[in-house]
């Protein structure tokens, strides 16, 4: 689009509620700028996650980063999925608004 | 007696949610106002303890928690080996489902007391205390055990089994909200001037009962949504769902009254503690600390089967116990 | 008198909402607030209704019930009619919002009750069954009439119409969770023991005044968000939403004293059951049956017209009218 | 990108929440392996929905799909459509993360 | 897609709480036919937004445009920033279903 | 007695919450639950208030008016001065910090509230008037000085400065959700009649303790949660974030006791009304009035440097200045 989007990756990572803390430390070593998380419910192969307590519930966090960094981070993933953690992840080609108040990269 | 006890209001509303998920009705609690009430049971009951703490013989309230870690060791195991006979149930679940037998649910707890309230029979606050305790001892056999069973797994497999990181583990199992909520609060009880606590009393003991209700009504709908999915968690765990609390009921029982000198009402809320089983506090500590297991399987049946067996069954059972074990 | 009633707390913080709205402030329940109040004020108003039915004259109760289902039947009939006047409203709208009008508002009914409650009169139990059985007719009246609705019109266009699933509808008009939690409520609270019952009073009774006003709150920041919106919704719609508790309220005041001789108390809240109309239970069951009606529209009329309109002129109106009629 | 990531869609459906069961059902039925629901409030031709009661709010289902079950699911929800019920939905080209703890495909 | 697919763009605008309804003024001019709030948190240059008040809370809007409509509606989105207000947004293409029950063009 | 104001419950929550979110428990209050509280607590503020007007003296009411108004002034002047010396805080920042410190915090207000009630201390409804009045012109002076540092930074660059637009940023000050329900209920605590009040006062005035301190456990682990960031702030506003509420609670306690003849009481509640910083209706009008200022400096502040102090040495200290100023 127009000079002030730039292409980029939204990371979507669907994780029990329970795993929200551990996740953003995962995030945190691969030092993305931000991202946003969104209480969910839903439903797999690990049941029905209904939302009636933490246990039961999802998050969804949304991760906009380069598609170098959206590397590193599925990596990340991987690895944290073979250490036996359920989680639901997917990306998507975005363009990112990298205008921002506060003149640093938004990713 | 037995029929009366189920119809005090706190049951009856349990049975409404029940009852309404059932017809499928489309009742349903807002999204937190239930953990939202369950905070509030939380701390009154622990205000409640802690003034009761002021009448309290030193020496039997260092038994009481000594057998209350006695007993979070002990239970555990019993579940664990009951579900490992002739290997039906893999370790992983074993260990996880037993740490929830081993710890205890509050929600059973507190409806046994309404019950007792309404009866107008009397009751020692040891139990309290014990609750509090019960909770960290159980989770941390469960981790040993499922640390084991990694172990052997790796072992089998030929290779390194993956170190298992106890120490947030650990804290887990001390730093959760309910045991934080339920033991600040005791303490508070405690410390608190009496004039201070008078002024609390409306809210934390005056209007406790209705609270209940509407917590159980809630606890009905969600017990029936677990129930409905029971045939996906097989007849071996829904078996044990209901012979755990008998076993650890008896034990508690037999301790309550022999160990611990308890007044029948005392020894009720204690047999009741060994026989109930976590649904809030122990599964997101499972959930890190044995992600093999499955967690489908946990809360099914401490929610849809224990929790119901408790309440109906359980609780005028273990009274009826209590009288006739004290009798002999 | 009349002053005298808009000036009872519950009113005047529906008031306080409305202001808030209508000078934009920012005030703002947190989700799912109002509608955990709302189960609180259903489960009291139950319990309150179960306890007092021990007192109650059986063949009166029938006779309430009774007529509870004609008021259910008729009054959707009324309002379908006045609708559907020189063709302005189409035939579903009419349909799904003459069910909203045959079923009745708790709110309303609560705020009804802080009226008498303030003014020291009187009132029986009977028109809190009848609050409960009212629901069901009105709903399948508007489901019927949406069917022949479709059917004509499939008629005229030379299609066959589509076959409507009753029973799943059916189901929701008899399920829904207002519905249960009012109903169990009501049978809790005949069955339980007294001494149980007592225990319960300070959640169910004591407080039950204080939370019905800051549901009042939010109720005035609710109308009158809806009451911004009504030029959508156009003038011969909110004319009906004048009218049509009128003529439900004194068709109410009527059957309350004629023909169940009902005290003034009692004849009056009637009279507010069947003016006011349903905003909680009626629209998802209309959503799911009626899918051609226009949502906004009833949502609308019941809560930024009807609801307003019952509690500042219908209050005072009504009771001023059973005075009256009683005294004829 | 990797190995591990595989080309699919993911369908969005946005719903009255009074509807929330019925496309569970409907969902069932194509036979998804999964979904996540997230609260929502809107705007569109029905109105506000600003969350005051179910009635006024909505529920947004992702449904992760490969790309010939997209394709019967958005029948299914045409079919939904025709029937006189609003939906609003969109699909997006992703990329879905197919290792998982279950080793079973997650679309 | 199918023929009752249309191509279309996916704007999403993360803003925190307390702009709410100005974004929805901004959405409003812009004339667009719908949108869908989510409530979320998140974590940028500004901090961690944790829910525990407005103030630090975030909305995530999805809006659903034409690619034209989206290209005014960043613009504004970029006007928006321009006068000090903090927001992120991306955009995505997407297909969107345009059958639905009022006949009116969804995008 | 120092030690003792620290035992009232309310603190003691506070200070389990604190404890809670120090051990990294994962304590957890659902969303929307503490707000919901907080609306309770000024609701029955306000009516509590408003039922004392009735013993009110008018000249002494309107002496707190003004007095409310300067201070509002005054304060955020004076904040704004500290926060300025040697230029190391932005003149943005120091006008949106400035204007918390100028409004005031209900909690900090409530548990001050609690503390004069576990002592058995008497005081005026007047500070509560108070309260109502200061929130609005800290604001605007806020918005003044951040317009001013706007001119300048525009001039200095040679640009024009972009034109603020007043009116919906007054509209903010006066229309927030807070002061609309402390507000309105204080006149409906006023006006409505006695016996409709006491049916109120059960949920108002009985259950008032313990619902608040249920709110200071959630407000203990926030205010940790934003203690723990502190060094993101740097040390010169944290050192304000103490000094401030020194300054501010002495001036509040001079007049108090020298230009309002409050009793003790009222001149401790006016003292902590000064030294306190909103951190819930002044943060969301700065976000919109003053997007240049970071966010989480303020919020960290109040409710993470200042909120603290005044409950834990804010209290027990203004009540000895009171005492002992009142004794010079
Ligand atoms: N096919 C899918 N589409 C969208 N969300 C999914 C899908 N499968 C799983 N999820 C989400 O991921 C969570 C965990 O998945 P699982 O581990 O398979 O139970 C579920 O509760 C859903 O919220
Ligand atoms: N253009 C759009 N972009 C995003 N969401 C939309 C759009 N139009 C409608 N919606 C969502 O779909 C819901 C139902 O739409 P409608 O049936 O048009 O009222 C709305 O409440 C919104 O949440
Ligand atoms: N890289 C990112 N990915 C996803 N969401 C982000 C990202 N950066 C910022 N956000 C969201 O935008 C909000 C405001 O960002 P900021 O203004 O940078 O604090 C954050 O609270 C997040 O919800
Ligand atoms: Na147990
Ligand atoms: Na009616
Ligand atoms: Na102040």
């Amino acid at each position: 689009m127009s000079a002030t989007m730039c292409p980029g990756k939204s990371v979507h990572i669907i994780v029990n509620a329970t795993f929200e803390n551990e996740l953003i430390r995962v995030l945190d070593k691969v030092g993305v700028t931000g991202y946003t998380q969104l209480d969910a419910r839903g439903n797999g192969y690990s049941g029905v996650q209904g939302g009636y307590s933490e246990g039961e519930s999802n998050v969804m966090f949304i991760v906009l980063v380069t598609t170098e960094v959206a590397k590193i981070l599925i990596e990340s993933l991987i690895d944290y999925i073979k250490r036996g953690y359920p989680i639901v992840s997917y990306a998507c080609d975005v363009d990112v608004l990298i205008t921002n108040k506060y003149g640093k990269p938004t990713i | 007696m037995e029929l009366d006890s189920l119809l005090i209001p706190a049951v009856l509303f349990f049975a409404l949610g029940a009852f309404a998920k059932f017809i499928n009705s489309d009742l349903k609690f807002p999204e937190g106002m239930t953990k939202g009430i369950g905070l509030y049971l939380l701390m009154a009951i622990g205000l409640e303890g802690g003034l009761a703490l002021s009448d309290v013989d030193f020496g039997l309230a260092v038994s009481s928690i000594i057998w209350g870690v006695i007993l979070g060791l002990l239970l555990p195991l019993i579940g664990y080996a009951l579900l490992r006979i002739r290997n039906k149930i893999n370790s992983f679940d074993a260990a996880a489902i037993a740490a929830h037998y081993g710890s205890v649910s509050a929600a059973t707890f507190l409806t046994a007391v309404a019950f007792l309230d309404v009866s107008g029979v009397e009751y020692e606050s040891y139990p309290i205390i014990m609750m509090v305790i019960m909770e960290a001892p159980a989770i941390i056999v469960g981790l040993v055990l499922a640390a084991l069973a990694r172990k052997k797994l790796a072992a089998a497999s030929g290779e390194v089994a993956p170190k298992t990181e106890w120490s947030p583990l650990f804290k887990e199992a001390f730093t959760n909200g309910s045991v934080i909520v339920l033991l600040g609060a005791l303490v508070i009880g405690a410390v608190a001037t009496p004039d201070a606590m008078a002024k609390v009393t409306p809210f934390t003991n005056d209007i406790f009962m209705g609270v209940l209700c509407l917590f159980l009504l809630d606890m009905g709908l969600e017990a029936a949504k677990k129930a409905s999915t029971l045939k996906k968690v097989g007849g071996v765990l829904v078996a044990f769902g209901v012979v755990m609390p008998l076993v650890g009921g008896t034990i508690g029982v037999v301790v309550g009254v022999s160990f611990l000198g308890f007044s029948v009402g005392g020894a009720f809320l204690l047999a009741i503690l060994c026989a109930s089983a976590s649904y809030i506090a122990v599964p997101p500590v499972m959930r890190h600390g044995v992600p093999e297991a499955n967690a489908s399987y946990y809360l099914t049946l401490s929610l849809g089967v224990t929790f119901p067996f408790n309440v109906v069954i359980g609780i005028p059972l273990f009274y009826q116990m209590v009288i006739m074990y004290s009798a002999l």
